[in-house]
């Protein structure tokens, strides 16, 4: 499936873009992060958080082909 | 799902706030407003000084964040009324960024939820600060 | 001993809140404010609805505890500003007649700062409420 | 000894005054309001503290010649 992948603050700052959309066949968030990593390398080095539809979720959680955002610490307010 | 949109663009004006306050005069069953106001400090972080805090976010996500937040609080407290406003672009140091209004007619409510609102928005809410030295250099902020 | 006055003739301005809130703006420390105002509630007492309250004081008593307050707060709270103000003579209905404001580098600090100052103004200050309804009859306003 | 006495709020509404200048000769706070009471005979019916030099002391606190307020229940803010 196609996905599109957003990235946000420092984490934009590692991949140079803030938005693209990825082809993938992997199943969960955690391939989808690795594939990644190997084109950003430095991606691993940030700590981030990572949304799928809008909502927070975990690395094993499965891709459903919605929306994926890459959220570095939150610095509201 | 579209939300109320909470950021504006640039600093939360002090006139903006005063007008904000007048409109509630109308509203004459309430007793207690409390306001918290962000505001960018001029830190100092190994003999740089913060200039100006550049917000960014993921606002589709934040926007459904704040009305989540806003919807907890007014099930959970007896609240008149509830606003939320956050700066989004370059704030500078000295500036507002962020205003959180609540009203009741009561003031132990407003003292419960505003605190309550104002963690919430800092834990829940994908924003993201780049924080420019005065030098050009920055360094990104992360929420205590 | 002569302190502040606190006091100020009629109801609080919003353009008033506005303007403080804008000379704080200069404080590059201040990363946290927070705000309680008391508005005047047109609550309905069997039939007869609250049209204003006209505030007395013992001023010079009054002046002195909110100057005992003020000290005991930056005593007890890291605060880099505290201003209150309250109204004397009549403010009608949906009009301000408290304004307390408090500025810390962090937020943690101007909650709790703000609920005792608020406390102590409401039990301690020699502060007195004749309360109007609409037809004329009053009955005086006692602090819960 | 001459005593200034000030009355507030819905104490004032009672006596009709804000404030007198009171000559008495009695030890206590409690016979100072025993004399006023016979003056102003619904004093007794309504609640209040009272403040000698503008700091709030108990009836039986001794009369030291400072300024007197009968002082109704708060309603600051």
């Amino acid at each position: 499936m196609t996905i599109k992948v957003k990235y946000f603050g420092q984490i934009a700052e590692v991949t140079g873009i803030q938005e693209e959309f990825v082809k993938f066949s992997g199943v969960t968030l955690m391939e989808l992060v690795g594939k990644l990593s190997q084109k950003y390398p430095d991606l691993e080095k940030k700590s981030f958080q990572m949304a799928q539809n809008k909502e927070l979720v975990s690395l094993d959680s499965k891709l459903t082909g919605d929306e994926i955002a890459f959220l570095p610490p939150f610095a509201g307010g | 799902m579209k939300h109320k949109n909470v950021f504006k663009s640039g600093a939360i004006a002090s006139e903006f706030i005063g007008e904000s306050i007048a409109k509630h005069q109308s509203k004459t069953n309430i007793g207690a407003h409390n306001i918290f106001l962000g505001q960018v400090r001029a830190d100092v972080i190994n003999g740089r000084t913060i200039a100006a805090i550049e917000y960014t976010a993921y606002e589709d996500m934040a926007n459904a964040k704040f009305h989540e937040i806003r919807e907890a609080a007014f099930n959970k407290f007896d609240l008149t009324c509830m606003h939320i406003y956050h700066s989004l672009g370059k704030v500078k140091a000295g500036e507002i960024c962020l205003f959180v209004f609540v009203s009741s007619p009561h003031r132990k409510v407003v003292f419960e939820a505003l605190e309550f609102l104002v963690e919430r928005i800092k834990s829940d809410v994908p924003v993201f600060g780049k924080e420019y030295f005065e030098d050009k250099t920055h360094q990104w902020k992360v929420n205590k």
